[in-house]
C-alpha cells in the first residue's frame, strides 16, 4: 500500500476525443498527451471544493474504506499533486499551500518515531482526524445526493394549483374602557370648572392703581411729601393690605420717577421715602 | 376502502407502456387516482379532453370523473365542472371556513369617547345638549360611529320644540363597560375620589374663595338626573 | 360512504353559535369535512393551531387529521404531515403525469446542496462548523441562496464566545423534501451512531487548517431555534 507514488492516476488526461488510430498522428501524441495533462489538471483543480475535497477525491484512490485510509500514503499523493501543480506552473490558491505544508509535517511527524517530549496531539491522533473528517466530508455528500433524490416538491409532489384564498374580514375592537369613558367626562367636566388663576383682588392694590392715585395728587404736592401719605383711605393699616398698598405705591412712584415726573429721595437706609413733583 | 385489483395502485405505469396502444390501460382505481393529482395540481380547470391526453392510452377520464365525483360527494371538497372543464372546490356549505376574521385594536378618538360619555351621563341627550356640554360641535360622524358600533342609539324625540332626536347607550355598551344600567356610572365626586378630576386649581390651598360663576351649570352634579332614565 | 348521524352533515353550524362554548363542537365527521376543505384549500402546511383558530369552538383538529389522513391512504392525493404543518400533495408515483405542473428548480451549485445537507444534518450549526466539515470557506452568496430559498433560516445564537449565529431548516424545507421532521432525514441515525454528525473535532487535536477569510458575519438575530437534534 505504501509504494512510492509517482504519478497521480486521475491527473492523466482523459481522452475525450477518438483515439489516435493513423501512425503518423502517433509522433504527436505525447505533446498532445502533455497538453492535454495541464488542461485536465487545470480543470481538476477548479472542479475541487477546496483542499480537503481533493485529499477525499485522493482517498478515493486507494480504494479502502475511508476509516482504513493510509493517511501517510494520501499525504504523499497530494504532495505529489501539488508539485505537479507547480511543475505546470498552475496557480495554485492559499488554502491548497496551507494544507500542503500541514500535510508535509503530518508526513514528518508519522515518519519520525514519536518524540516523548513533543506537547499536543500525536501524528496518529492528527491522522486519525483527518481520516474522520474526510469520511465525515464523504458522508454528507452521500445525505445531500440522497436529499436531493427524495420526492421533491414541485418534482414529484405537487401542492394544490388553484388554492381557494382566504378572505380576511376585518373586524374593528375599540379598546375603550370605562377608565377611558370617566376620563373623557372628568375632562369635560374640569374643562367647565377651569378658569384661569386669579387673586381675589378685595385685598390687592395694583401698580396701575397707585399710579393714577400718584398722578392726581401729585400735581398738589410741590414739597416733599412722604410716600405712606399716598396711600389710598383704608390701607394705611397694617397686614396685607397695607404691604399691598406700600409696594404698589413704591413701584407707581419709581415708575413715575423714570417718566421724569417725580422725583425720590430717602435721608437714611430705612428713612422713610419722601417725593415731590419734578420741578419743571 | 378501495377494492385493490392484484396489481400495486401505486406502481406507475412503464413509461414506455404508458402510451402504448398494445398495453392495457391502468384499472380504473388507478385512473381515478391520476384524475384526482391533475385536478388538485391543476391551475385552472381541466377538460376531459385534456385529461386524456394526459392520461396514459386508453383511459376513460370521463368515467373516473364520475367515480371520483361520487367519491367526493359529501366530502368537505366536492368535484364540480366547471365550464368545460373540473376542479376541486371547497364544498359550499363549508365557505365559512374560507374567511378568516382579523380583529384590529383601535383606540377612539378623543371626540368619541367625549360624546359617548356625555350621552352616557346625560341620556337621553340631544345632539344640542352634547354640543353645550363639549363646547364644540360634534360631527354627524362620530355620532354615527358611535351607532355602528352599537353603543348608542337614537332615543324617544324631545317633547321640545323642534322634537330633536335624543341619543341613549345601548345594552351593548352596558355590556363592553361591564354596567348593569348607566346609573352605575360613577358620579363626579367618585370620579374625584379616584384623583379624575385632579385639573382643578389648588383654592383651597390660597384660602381664597372661588370666584361665583354666572354661567348655569346644567350638567348634573355627580349622578345623571333621574328623568334622564324615564324611557328604560 | 360516512355514518350519518341525525343532524344534517351538511348544514353548516349557525353563525353565532359557532365559536361560542356553550355549543357542542360539531359531529367528528363534520369536522373531518372542515379540515379536508380547510388543507385543500391552502398552498402551504396548516397547522394543528391554526386548524383550532379556524374551526369551530371545541373542535378536535388532530383527531379529524388522523381519520382524514386514513382516508386519503392511496389516493392520488396524501395528506402529508410537514413539521407542525399537514398539507395535501400529489403521490410521488403520479409525477409522470404532472410535466404541466414541474417548477424549475434553480440550479444549485454542489457547495450549496453540500452546504444544505450539512444544516440539515448538523443543526444548528454555526458557519465556522460548516466551513470545518467541508475544510473550505462558506462563501456568503451560499448561504444567502438558501436562506433566499426559504430552505434555510437563522437560528439561535449558540452560546460559545463571539455567540455565533446558528442556521437551521426551515418548514418549506421540510416539505420541498417530503419530511414530516428534521428526524425523518434519511440515514440521520445510522451517521449519528458513527459519530459523523460531531461538528466540533476534539478540542486537542490539532485539525485540518483553515483559511481564515476577513469577511464578517453580521447576520442579525433570528428567530431561536430548536435543538431539533440536541434534545434527543
Amino acid at each position: 500500500m505504501a509504494k512510492p507514488v509517482t504519478t497521480v492516476p486521475y491527473l492523466k488526461p482523459v481522452p475525450d476525443g477518438p483515439p489516435a488510430e493513423s501512425p503518423a498522428d502517433a509522433f504527436d501524441a505525447a505533446a498532445v498527451a502533455e497538453r492535454r495533462a495541464e488542461e485536465a489538471l487545470i480543470v481538476d483543480v477548479d472542479g475541487y471544493e477546496g483542499p480537503l475535497d481533493l485529499l477525499l477525491t485522493l482517498a478515493r484512490t486507494q480504494k479502502v474504506d475511508l476509516m482504513k485510509i493510509s493517511v501517510l500514503h494520501l499525504a504523499e499523493q497530494y504532495l505529489v499533486f501539488v508539485e505537479q501543480a507547480r511543475a505546470l506552473r498552475i496557480e495554485l490558491a492559499a488554502d491548497y499551500l496551507v494544507m500542503a505544508a500541514w500535510l508535509a509535517f503530518l508526513k514528518s511527524r508519522l515518519l519520525l518515531p514519536p518524540d516523548p517530549e513533543a506537547e499536543g496531539p500525536s501524528a496518529e491522533d492528527m491522522a486519525a482526524h483527518l481520516a474522520f473528517q474526510l469520511e465525515r466530508l464523504d458522508a454528507m455528500r452521500q445525505s445531500a445526493a440522497r436529499l436531493m433524490g427524495r420526492d421533491r416538491l414541485g418534482i414529484s409532489r405537487f401542492q394544490r394549483g388553484a388554492p381557494e384564498m382566504v378572505t380576511r374580514k376585518r373586524r374593528t375592537e375599540w379598546q375603550a374602557g370605562l377608565i377611558d369613558l370617566m376620563r373623557a367626562y372628568a375632562r369635560l367636566k374640569t374643562r367647565d370648572e377651569f378658569r384661569p388663576y386669579a387673586f381675589d383682588r378685595q385685598d390687592v392694590f395694583t401698580m396701575e392703581q397707585a399710579l393714577e392715585r400718584i398722578r392726581r395728587m401729585i400735581g398738589f404736592a410741590g414739597e416733599w411729601t412722604e410716600l405712606s401719605d399716598f396711600l389710598p383711605d383704608g390701607w394705611e393699616g397694617h397686614g396685607a393690605r397695607r404691604r399691598s398698598a406700600t409696594a404698589a405705591t413704591f413701584a407707581a412712584s419709581l415708575e413715575l420717577a423714570r417718566e421724569g415726573k417725580l422725583e425720590i429721595r430717602q435721608k437714611d437706609a430705612f428713612a422713610p421715602i419722601t417725593i415731590r413733583r419734578r420741578p419743571t | 376502502m378501495t377494492e385493490l385489483t392484484d396489481e400495486d395502485p401505486n406502481a406507475p405505469p412503464p413509461a414506455e407502456a404508458a402510451n402504448s396502444p398494445d398495453f392495457p390501460p391502468p384499472p380504473m382505481e388507478q385512473q381515478e387516482r391520476m384524475v384526482e393529482a391533475v385536478l388538485f395540481a391543476a391551475v385552472s380547470p381541466v377538460s376531459i379532453r385534456e385529461l386524456g391526453d394526459r392520461l396514459p392510452m386508453g383511459c376513460d377520464p370521463a368515467e373516473a370523473i364520475a367515480t371520483l365525483r361520487r367519491r367526493y360527494e359529501g366530502r368537505g371538497v366536492m368535484l364540480e365542472r366547471i365550464g368545460d372543464g373540473y376542479a376541486f372546490r371547497t364544498a359550499a356549505d363549508l365557505s365559512f371556513l374560507m374567511q378568516a376574521e382579523t380583529v384590529e385594536q383601535r383606540k377612539m378618538s378623543r371626540a368619541a369617547i367625549e360624546t359617548l360619555a356625555i350621552i352616557a351621563y346625560h341620556q337621553p341627550v340631544t345632539r344640542a345638549e352634547i354640543e353645550e356640554i363639549r363646547g364644540v360641535a360634534v360631527s354627524r360622524g362620530t355620532l354615527d360611529q358611535l351607532i355602528e358600533m352599537e353603543w348608542v342609539r337614537i332615543g324617544r324625540r324631545r317633547m321640545t320644540p323642534g322634537r330633536p332626536a335624543t341619543f341613549v347607550v345601548t345594552e351593548a355598551f352596558l355590556d363592553h363597560f361591564g354596567l348593569e344600567t348607566a346609573r352605575d356610572l360613577p358620579g363626579l365626586s367618585e370620579l374625584r375620589a379616584a384623583g379624575l378630576l385632579e385639573s382643578r386649581p389648588p383654592a383651597d390651598v390660597m384660602g381664597v374663595p372661588l370666584v361665583e360663576r354666572d354661567e348655569d351649570d346644567d350638567i348634573g352634579d355627580g349622578d345623571p338626573a333621574e328623568d334622564l332614565f324615564e324611557d328604560e
